[in-house]
């Protein structure tokens, strides 16, 4: 989503206060509609792929004809579509995504490893971003057309407009190979076994270059957000309220304009988190993070069609129930919202 | 009024003050030019003018409020100290101590995230006296002030938007009292309220004012809302106070032009001199008034000549099967899950040539009516007939009758294509329904008609580029372009200045005595009813509760409700406090 | 506008972010990287820039993870040095003259990692696992498929009764596992990663998925246990990122360099370059008209490519040395079979082979006498009237495909050919070159010290079934001469006589012009020459440090004893990138300073309040 | 408005002129967007003219004399790539392709997203309820995945790309076009054009689509340069078209090669600084498109 359009989105209208059980069917059921449609999308969109999963699975090993046979009907290959789209749910419900071509491994097994890194890296920059976009966007809002406005937008719009990998690159060759602050991948020092704070800053240590990459793209859609949020409400009667009774002008804009800029802008960052772990694909590639990104790319080499059809299921489940939470965090800061 | 004479004891003076904004291109816009007005202590001045008058940015200067662009010469000064030389730290004291506003539409004025309570409460922690030095003190503080607005205690937990439109000006007005400031400004505190409502809060704000020997400084359009609360009335224009008096006096005799334009435009119900009497003419009648001439001769000098009582008498009683019939007509919404009777059993004939006022609070249910008698909304039960026929349901079958009964909505800005010229507003309903003949002809008559002559000239022109009263022609003129039989009009002159009002008020009147054009319209206003209608329809909460001639109604109303309406019709107000 | 500053609460959570970095940041500092006087312990930290699949010797098939299993288990016979065969867990072995049964001797010294003697009885064991469950033939089944049975006379002893007659060494290359681990576990469904069990110079102490891979020596091992205590492969997902950790001294051996960067590698202080001859070719291919195992025809390849004459021009029009030069910037050696320069034995052609060497001049004479006419495009007909216009399909996952194809097209063009380029998943070749549905496309095969299973391939008993599953086939092409050729040299005990064969068959193959190989690709490596050294090459001269068909290369490797190269272990990163990217950092910077500039719009002021 | 246009059709072609004219003044008063324009111009007068600039016989592998990875020189501007081919004829080049998948691209989403966003917010009822939840997925999905997704099972090509991108992005112009479709419909004009006898097709048609035509525009801009960063991205993933010369083709093969590591930043920065420039410029155009059409967003 654009730094614009998200701006524009702004003025889409809030659904009026209901009751909480109401509210959370719609909404449950909406992230349930969703949760659907990622699960349906999964099954067909790797259904209609040429070449038999069979011999995908077999390729480069020694099998015999039989073999082959055997194994499509263990996958249900020879069943009516329905019927392996209804075995498809069945083994979904049970945290079944199939095996993985390559790494002749449970699907679910491999991305349950990857799960972990890849939220502390995409929940780190997530968090880092956000603080720092809605800060400078308030604060260039605030300043409309100052030294630091223009150069706080300009900045962002700059890094917007880099593609993630290959900023990830040059960072990497900067701070890591030319520098050598960095370490150049993953996400503990191979060979070491540290444990507790160590390991927390080892960690931490690895974990600075593809935060400050995800961060350096994303953070300017926050900041043009919240400082288009900012300039909507500047213009707010109730400012002039604040003002008239007296109030400093930094806590005119901390207590009343941030407070109700912030609303808004809650929808918008909860909608850009789709992005986010998107980016993790690149960012993870580019430092061999070992997260559910590099995994994705892994199996697309291949392709490994299981594990894209796992990643893609997980990733998009992730994405959707945090939206789904986006949602309820937003009914909580908004009294608007609360049932009358 | 004892200290009124001495400039030294004014609670708030301007001293000959001129504000402009610079503008994009670097130009100045002069808003308030070369203004000089002392309010005394424990005065009450009112205001008046028409949008862009310069009224609310005297209201803004006093505390400092005007956006940086302003450019302020002259000094203003706050119990005789010019806040243009104030310390910031100063004018923050001062702001809410000494001068306090209660700004225009509530609405918006109160922070939507925070309670009512924190809002007040902030204002007694800037500024905290020994009264409310703890907490608890302030607590009891914010109680005690909302009890003095009529507000329960409780009320103060509340979130701006569980409170009513009245609750919150009330809101307002309890947090400018919250440091007893010496003066309240209020800047059309009533402007978006109901009538009911507006006359709620004016008790309540002139109570105070009485009470507390406030000095206030009112600022509204309306002339009627002014006086109803204030001493004296000072009426604005272009920046320039053009006339200053007691506020009988302003009403009743105004001396100047425009002031009479104002004064016209909200009539005394009851007084027969403006009983379709609108625009030009009355405004004659006012300024023969004033001179002492005979009321009558208020002649055709200048716009429309006024048809006393002549549309109601020539149109017989039942000649025919009524132009459009309501018959028991019920429309229900649905909402959150939450069924609302918007329109409850309701009956109405309207004749040909006849022009009926429908009159109403708002939420009364009247909008809904007359969105149904033109087929945008569906009848929950009942029927609409035209000339005895039911308006079919099927829209394709509903274009007929759209084009016999047009619609002329409340705000003429919004109500035409911002990118749309004049040419192509007026030929849309030409266009869509395929009208034979010259478009251009059509158009051209059409406008000439609308009084927008000549009509070549509107042409090109686009919305933003003409006045409100032009747009509301524009949109009228799209409507006679299709040659219709009746006009739904809801709220046509609530958005217009009220110069503008009467001209296009005369305009209906002329359409309905030259082309025998009938109109429903839609008012909150009783005065408009009485300006225009032959008949009065009075809706209470869905129903008809009073249904008759104007005179009958407004002059001997039979229904308890028709007579709360006219209690709170501003004119009178004034009377009853 | 109010001067103050933003209230303590944003800026308090800025703090913490500032400082949250700042910390990591400085932190990076301190945690220096290993010092020269700590090596003397270190692991040889090995990058690993390709996937792994599975540790379990029965299912692993990717060459990562085989090359790594072939530090942990050891075979009867292993390859040496000069990809000879030479001991392995068999001190000794030999072959009845009809080369049908094959006797092992396994001497007592030789000891599981875990300090278990090692016995034929594991020999077996392995075997018949493999052999008797068909989930467990994944990566082994084709060595043992010729074994009718598998003894052990005594525990020192292993017989091995052949089907028919096989020149190979049947105890090559299977992976002896510990029968008493595998025999309490699933062996279809064993991880086999975590403190395993080997007879190799290394054993996998414990494997993170996606982040490393650590080997420890093995004490027992029967050559002597390794001078350094362990391995640590390090997965990179980029290899540029790799080059980098070289370079900081993150780890040690890196495998897998491009020629540029190779190049840039050359000459760093405390770092050794190695160009090692692969064992790979690498080959474009020509669909003769695919067939299947019925002798039907198969997929969809152009009819006029079933003229050999056609075939051969093509491969004539292509400059092999050119390509060579620049894409590989020279790091090889030019096509002539499939076996490439390391097996100096089976390298070259037989005696009167025919090479087809760049000539575009005489590609288009061929052409021309074989009547394929050029249209008014330049582009030739051919008997049915059709324009030569063919699909070369290549790998979107080998960046040099694309460039072959770069000189390809045109050099096609100059012999009145149009070819129209796709790069594919890997995946998608594999499926399109077993079906036969390409015209042209790049193939290439990494070879084994023994022949015989790349000339199988190219039998007729090798070609695929209509629907693609069965045998593999390298060509889908079938000549009863080449079959015949494969069938004498699988039976031939005399070395001599057997690589005659070989060459020969691998000739007929080459100018049936369906299979041109382009070069051998040099495995280009790098290795961080200040702390390790003693890495043994295979072949010891122009050989490869990692990838080997052996442990040799990691196995002898030695840390460097002196500090010497220890102030240049913490790298120094090298004159040109380094100046060059943190220049790059600077124009970041500039370019950013510019739209700041662009970004400064007309104040709109007119509601800006104080 | 000087004299009275002949007719009424010529009165508002006047009108739509001089509009035009209006937002033409007020767009090259914002300095940022102006400078943006220009840029974009040349790019795409260099994209349009690469055969002329840049013949295509120059860039032909077999006819090069230029070494491999030459550092830049006065006969190489941007020096050679490893088979020696010009980088700025191949920057040219790819020019066409990545501004081509753009704007390809960027049309599919903008005709997906306008139709839908328009139908959800005219339609009430299931029909909308339906549409929006298809939107809300589409939003919420995250886009790199599911062109990830699309374009490893579609085969492979320039087409697939442009259709993966164009597929995965509408969602959030449907939005905006839904957003603002519903307050155009809030407008009372269009109960007045609803008065005079209009039906769907001529609300959407006069009212609404004029309405939300320029913020589709604003819209477009900024698209297109999302699409060129996307297409580079699938590029560097390995998805991209590698037969084609574009800028994210460009770089997947200068890190293929290994270009990075070994120095040669002329074919690792001109492709990555064209990109950000480009997708800078069609930012700020867009901002300032969007800044001169939708006064609301004024300011932002």
């Amino acid at each position: 989503m654009s730094v614009t359009e998200t701006a524009a989105a702004l003025e889409e209208e809030r659904p009026r206060g209901s009751t909480l059980p109401r509210y959370l069917a719609l909404k449950g059921g909406g992230a349930l509609v969703s949760l659907a449609m990622v699960v349906v999308l999964g099954f067909f969109s790797f259904r209609v792929l040429p070449g038999d999963p069979a011999i995908n699975m077999t390729r480069g090993r020694r099998v015999s004809a039989e073999e082959v046979e055997r194994l499509r009907a263990e996958m249900g290959l020879d069943d009516p579509l329905p019927l392996q789209f209804l075995s498809y749910l069945g083994d979904l419900f049970r945290g079944d995504l199939g095996v993985s071509y390559v790494y002749r491994r449970e699907v679910t097994e491999l991305i349950a490893e990857r799960l972990a890194p890849t939220l502390l890296l995409t929940g780190t920059a997530a968090l880092i971003s956000v603080v720092l976009g809605l800060w400078l966007g308030q604060k260039s809002a605030w300043r409309r057309g100052s030294l630091f406005d223009k150069t706080q937008t300009g900045l962002a719009l700059v890094f917007w407009s880099v593609p993630t990998f290959w900023l990830g690159l040059i960072l990497l060759l900067v701070f890591a190979g030319g520098l050598g602050w960095f370490p150049t991948g993953g996400m503990v020092t191979p060979g070491t076994d540290p444990t507790g704070l160590a390991r927390v800053l080892d960690v931490a240590h690895h974990l600075v270059l593809p935060v400050l990459t995800m961060v350096a793209v994303v953070y300017a859609q926050y900041l043009m957000v919240m400082r288009a949020s900012v300039l909507e409400e500047m213009t707010s009667d109730y400012l002039t309220t604040a003002r008239a009774k007296g109030l400093r002008e930094d806590l005119v804009r901390t207590r009343h304009a941030v407070p109700n800029a912030l609303l808004p802008t809650v929808t918008l960052i909860f909608l850009t988190i789709g992005g986010l772990v998107g980016g993790a694909v690149t960012v993870e590639t580019v430092f061999s993070w070992p997260g559910l990104g590099y995994l994705t790319f892994q199996g697309l080499s291949a392709p490994d069609l299981p594990l894209l059809q796992g990643t893609f299921v997980v990733f998009s489940s992730i994405v959707i129930v945090m939206n789904f939470v986006a949602e309820l965090v937003y009914r909580v800061l908004d009294p608007r919202l609360k049932a009358s | 009024m004892s200290g009124a004479q001495q400039p030294a004891g004014a609670a708030l003076e301007w001293r000959d003050v001129t504000i402009g904004y610079r503008r994009g291109d670097g130009g100045e816009l002069v808003a308030v030019d070369g203004v000089s007005l002392s309010v005394p202590r424990g005065g009450t001045v009112g205001l008046a003018g028409e949008s862009g008058c310069g009224k609310s940015t005297m209201a803004m200067s006093v505390l400092r409020l005007l956006p940086r662009s302003a450019r302020i010469t002259g000094s203003i000064l706050v119990g005789g100290e010019d806040v243009a030389t104030m310390s910031w730290g100063r004018l923050r004291a001062v702001r809410w101590t000494e001068a306090a506003i209660v700004f225009q539409g509530a609405m918006h004025s109160l922070n939507p995230v925070r309670t009512v309570r924190r809002q007040i409460r902030e204002a007694l922690e800037l500024h905290s006296s020994p009264a409310t030095r703890t907490p608890a003190q302030r607590d009891a503080r914010v109680a005690e002030l909302l009890a003095l607005v009529d507000l329960p205690a409780a009320r103060a937990e509340a979130y701006p938007h569980e409170l009513s439109g009245g609750q919150k000006q009330r809101v307002m007005i309890a947090m400018a009292l919250a440091c007893d400031p010496e003066v309240i400004i209020a800047d059309e505190p009533t402007t978006a309220l109901d009538v009911v409502v507006q006359a709620q809060v004016l008790d309540v704000l002139s109570g105070l004012v009485r009470d507390r020997g406030l000095t206030l400084v009112m600022i509204s359009h309306d002339l009627s809302v002014l006086a109803a609360v204030c001493e004296r009335i000072v009426v604005m224009r272009h920046g320039r106070i053009v006339e200053e008096g007691p506020s009988e006096q302003i009403l009743g005799s105004p001396r100047h032009e425009h002031t009479r334009e104002l004064a016209a435009a909200f009539p005394v119900i009851g007084d027969p001199g403006s009983r379709r009497v609108v625009g030009r003419a009355a405004v004659t009648r006012l300024r023969a008034r004033e001179s002492g001439a005979p009321e009558e001769d208020g002649g055709p000098a200048a716009g429309v000549p006024a048809a006393p009582d002549g549309a109601a008498a020539t149109h017989a009683e039942d000649t025919a099967t009524p132009l459009l019939e309501v018959r028991d007509l019920v429309v229900d919404f649905r909402s959150r899950g939450q069924h609302v009777r918007a329109v409850d059993h309701v009956s109405l004939r309207c004749r040909a040539g006849e022009i009926v006022a429908l009159v109403g609070q708002s939420g009364s249910g009247k909008t809904t009516l007359a969105r149904t008698v033109l087929g945008l909304q569906r009848p929950t039960s009942g029927q609409v007939l035209h000339r005895g026929v039911p308006l079919p349901t099927a829209r394709a079958a509903l274009k007929a009758y759209r084009r016999a009964v047009q619609f002329v909505l409340q705000d003429p800005s919004a109500s035409l294509n911002p990118k749309h010229t004049v040419y192509e507003a007026v030929a849309e309903g030409l266009r869509i329904h395929r009208l034979p003949g010259d478009e251009r002809e059509r158009v051209a008559a059409a406008l000439t008609q609308a009084e927008l002559t000549p009509p070549e000239q509107f042409f090109a022109r686009i919305p933003q580029e003409l006045s409100g009263g032009q747009r509301q022609r524009v949109v009228i003129a799209g409507a006679l372009a299709l040659e219709p039989s009746f006009l739904v009009a809801d709220e046509p002159v609530a958005s217009l200045d009220a110069s503008v009002r009467g001209e296009i008020l005369a305009l209906l009147l002329r359409l309905q005595r030259e082309l025998g054009l009938g109109a429903l319209v839609i008012t909150h206003d009783l005065g408009l009813a009485w300006n225009i209608a032959d008949r009065v329809v009075v809706m209470h909460q869905g129903r008809l509760v009073e249904d008759g001639p104007v005179e009958q109604v407004l002059l001997d109303p039979q229904h308890d409700y028709t007579r709360t309406l006219l209690d709170v019709v501003p004119s009178r107000l004034g009377a009853r406090l | 506008m109010s001067r103050t500053p933003s209230t303590p609460r944003w800026r308090r959570a800025a703090a913490v972010c500032v400082a949250a970095l700042l910390s990591v940041g400085t932190l990076s500092l301190g945690t220096a990287r290993p010092s020269a006087a700590e090596v003397a312990g270190e692991n040889v930290k090995v990058a690993l820039t390709s996937d792994i699949d599975t540790f379990n010797p029965f299912l692993a098939i990717l060459a990562t993870s085989t090359g790594i299993l072939r530090f942990q288990y050891e075979p009867l016979v292993a390859w040496g040095t000069d990809n000879e065969p030479v001991p392995g867990l068999a001190s000794e072995w030999s072959a009845t003259p009809d080369a049908t049964t094959w006797t092992f001797t396994i001497p007592e010294d030789r000891l599981w990692s875990d300090g278990q003697p090692i016995t034929a009885e594991d020999v077996v064991w392995t075997f018949e696992q493999i052999q008797q469950n068909e989930a467990l033939q994944a990566a082994n089944g084709g060595l043992v498929e010729n074994v009718e049975a598998i003894t052990a006379p005594d525990p020192q002893t292993v017989e091995i009764q052949l089907a028919s007659p096989q020149a190979s060494n049947p105890g090559a290359e299977v992976p002896v596992v510990p029968k008493h681990v595998w025999q309490d576990v699933d062996p279809a469904e064993y991880a086999n990663d975590t403190d395993t069990v080997g007879s190799g110079p290394f054993t996998i102490a414990s494997y993170t998925s996606g982040q490393s891979v650590e080997l420890k020596a093995n004490p027992h091992f029967w050559r002597g246990a390794p001078k350094v205590p362990g391995l640590t492969y390090v997965v990179y997902r980029n290899t540029d990122a790799a080059v980098q950790g070289l370079r900081t001294g993150e780890i040690d051996v890196l495998s897998g360099l491009t020629p540029a960067q190779f190049q840039s590698l050359e000459g760093q202080p405390g770092i050794t370059t190695s160009s090692g001859a692969g064992r790979r070719y690498t080959a474009m291919a020509i669909n003769p008209g695919a067939l299947d195992k019925d002798g039907n025809p198969l997929g969809d390849g152009h009819p006029a490519l079933q003229d050999p004459v056609l075939r051969t021009a093509i491969f004539t029009a292509i400059d092999k040395n050119q390509l060579l030069e620049t894409v590989l910037q020279g790091l090889g050696e030019p096509g002539k079979t499939e076996m490439p320069t390391v097996y100096p034995m089976y390298h070259g052609f037989a005696p009167g082979t025919e090479e087809v060497t760049f000539d575009p001049a005489a590609a288009n004479a061929m052409l021309d006498e074989a009547g394929y006419e050029r249209g008014p495009d330049g582009i030739r007909l051919d008997e049915d009237g059709e324009p030569l216009r063919f699909r070369l399909m290549g790998r979107n996952s080998d960046p040099t495909h694309q460039q072959m194809a770069d000189f390809i097209q045109p050099w096609l063009a100059d012999i009145g050919i149009d070819v129209e380029v796709s790069m594919v998943t890997p995946n998608q070749v594999n499926d399109d070159s077993t079906l036969g549905r390409y015209d042209l496309y790049f193939t290439g095969w990494g070879i084994g010290p023994d022949p015989d299973f790349q000339l199988s391939i190219n039998t007729c008993a090798s070609r695929p079934a209509a629907d693609g599953s069965g045998a593999t086939s390298e060509n889908n092409w079938c000549s009863p001469e080449f079959d015949e050729l494969y069938a004498a040299q699988h039976a031939e005990l005399d070395p001599q006589r057997r690589a005659e064969l070989v060459k020969e068959a691998f000739s007929v193959l080459y100018e049936a012009s369906v299979n041109n190989p382009i070069w051998y690709a040099d495995t280009l490596e790098a290795y961080r020459s200040d702390r390790f050294t003693g890495f043994t090459k295979q072949p010891e001269e122009t050989g490869v440090i990692t990838g080997q068909n052996g442990y040799w290369g990691l196995y002898t490797a030695e840390p460097v004893a002196t500090a010497e190269g220890g102030a240049a272990a913490g790298g120094e990163p090298g004159g040109l990138p380094a100046g060059a990217w943190v220049g790059i950092a600077a124009a970041v910077v500039v370019v950013g300073a510019l739209a700041v500039y662009l970004v400064s719009r007309r104040r709109g002021a007119a509601d800006e309040r104080e | 408005m000087g004299s009275a246009p002949r007719s009424g059709r010529a009165a508002v072609a006047a009108q739509r002129r001089a509009r035009a004219a209006e937002v033409w003044r007020e767009f090259a008063a914002t300095r940022s967007g102006l400078v943006g324009l220009v840029l974009l111009a040349a790019v795409f007068a260099v994209a349009l003219l690469a055969p002329v600039l840049v013949p295509l016989e120059t860039l032909d592998v077999t006819r090069l004399t230029a070494a491999s990875n030459e550092p830049p020189s006065a006969a190489h501007l941007l020096g050679t790539d490893p088979s020696g081919r010009d980088v700025l004829g191949m920057l040219v080049w790819g020019a066409r392709v990545s501004l081509l998948v753009g704007f390809a691209a960027t049309a599919v989403s903008m005709v997906i997203g306008t139709l839908v966003g328009m139908a959800a917010g005219h339609f009430t009822g299931l029909t909308q309820a339906v549409i929006m939840r298809v939107v809300d997925f589409f939003l919420v999905v995250p886009s790199l995945v599911l062109a990830i997704v699309l374009s490893s099972v579609l085969s492979r090509g320039l087409w697939t790309i442009v259709i993966a991108i164009g597929v995965t992005s509408w969602a959030s112009t449907a939005r905006v076009v839904r957003s603002q479709t519903l307050s155009i419909e809030a407008r009372p004009y269009i109960e007045r054009a609803r008065a005079l006898g209009g039906g769907d097709g001529h609300i959407l048609g006069r009212h609404v689509l004029p309405a939300v035509l320029p913020l589709v525009l604003a819209n477009t801009t900024l698209t297109v340069g999302s699409a060129v960063i996307a297409e580079s991205t699938l590029s560097f993933l390995g998805l991209g078209d590698p037969t084609q010369f574009s800028w994210g083709s460009m770089l997947k093969s200068a890190l293929d090669t290994g270009a990075a590591t070994a120095g040669f930043w002329w074919f690792v920065l001109p492709p990555g600084l064209a990109i950000v420039v480009v997708v800078l410029c069609f930012t700020l155009v867009g901002r300032a498109l969007e800044s001169v059409l939708n006064p609301t967003l004024r300011g932002r």
